[in-house]
């Protein structure tokens, strides 16, 4: 288990500080080796349409207790000194950042695997939903096969 | 029974609704997601539609992801939502 | 092969700051959907001994050719936009950040596996060495066989 | 066959020397890292025991990991190295 306040779980409007946060997990530490982290943009195409803009939904609620369960599970599977998960909902556009996944460990095999885990559980089982505006009109955008076979990679 | 159901994404746009009090008619202790599913797919229109077997839908009760077959609490709060596609 | 002026391969002894090079990586740019990024940290144990201060020393001039080609390695196994690779030298203390590798794609699974890739590489195969002061006196670190063991899961 | 050699870490701490020119007797267009190799080995000393058969160290020819049976080149750089332990 990740201990009592060394899990920070965020959704937001506002954008994130990846250098911030990676900076608060090592901040007077001395025992971490590796802090792997992930950042999802916006793009501008998805599909083969233009995006302008997009607007995500979420499950407010839900969400935070799906991303503790989440990160939960990959302090089982892994030993990890500290993990954040920054997940913005409202209106982004094309190249701002959507999502911050950080795991630091002592180790980067654990820290890599982690922060990858997180993000494909993530995907699939955070409620999230991603609507975008194309010059076709507003979509809301598909689960994707891939993303359902990259979580299943993790129990195999 | 009553239940808070609550839909997100698209099903909130095709059904118009964001959230609701449901009233599961002739529920039993054991009645199940599915029962409330049927009910709601009665409705017609949209509901029908978007509810039907073989749609992609999600089911979560009291805010853990369920298969259809779960048992609702009393008072249970079911949200019914697309497939995610946040990150 | 990443793009001529879309790969940054850096030997300083100056601290490096992951926020900046990241948002150096995203400025400007809407095709990025994915940054996997890594931070490597001198720690105050190692092989059970207590670790007060590390000097990093390195082959100058091999050092930047290695590293340029464990990168173009990973551009061609994976479709990646940008690479960032920033190693420190000299004298350490723990908690002191030693490398960086960030690496920009479409997609999340290419940033991840090349990230990982870049990182395994370099641990095995860019020319750099480690030199602890313990209590016990000052002492080189030996290679490791998870590093080769890592390094090797790539070739399978 | 006059070579440029190079020693980092441990190995240059243990010869006590960072770089040299070395002169390799005798050497053929086919000289190899390994000739090199048993030239120094044959100083004795730290020499004979660091580059000993089964002891792990590196060879690289102009900036590039080689095998000891690598062709050297006139003039080449040669560095000789513990293994890596970067990052």
């Amino acid at each position: 288990m990740v201990k009592a306040g060394l899990m920070k779980i965020v959704v937001q409007t506002e954008a994130f500080d990846l250098g911030a946060e990676v900076d608060a997990m090592r901040n007077g530490r001395t025992d971490i080796g590796a802090i792997a982290s992930f950042v999802g943009l916006a793009r501008d195409m998805n599909e083969g349409s233009g995006v302008q803009a997009m607007t995500l939904e979420h499950y407010p609620g839900m969400t935070e207790k799906a991303l503790a369960a989440l990160v939960e599970e990959a302090a089982t599977r892994w030993a990890l000194l500290d993990v954040t998960v920054i997940h913005r909902v409202g209106r982004l556009l094309p190249g701002d950042p959507i999502v911050l996944v950080a795991v630091a460990s002592s180790h980067r095999g654990a820290a890599f695997a982690a922060c990858e885990y997180i993000m494909d559980a993530l995907k699939t089982r955070a409620p999230f939903w991603k609507k975008e505006e194309t010059p076709e009109g507003e979509r809301w955008v598909d689960a994707r096969v891939s993303d359902d076979a990259a979580a299943a990679r993790w129990s195999a | 029974m009553m239940l808070r159901v609550l839909y997100f994404a698209r099903l909130r746009e095709r059904f118009g609704l964001a959230e609701e009090n449901v009233d599961l008619a002739g529920a039993t202790a054991t009645a199940t997601a599915a029962d409330l599913v049927a009910q709601l797919r009665a409705r017609g229109g949209a509901w029908a539609e978007e509810l039907a077997a073989g749609r992609a839908f999600r089911v979560a009760v009291n805010q853990d992801i369920v298969m259809l077959d779960a048992v609702l609490p009393e008072h249970a709060e079911v949200a019914i939502f697309p497939p995610v596609t946040g990150g």
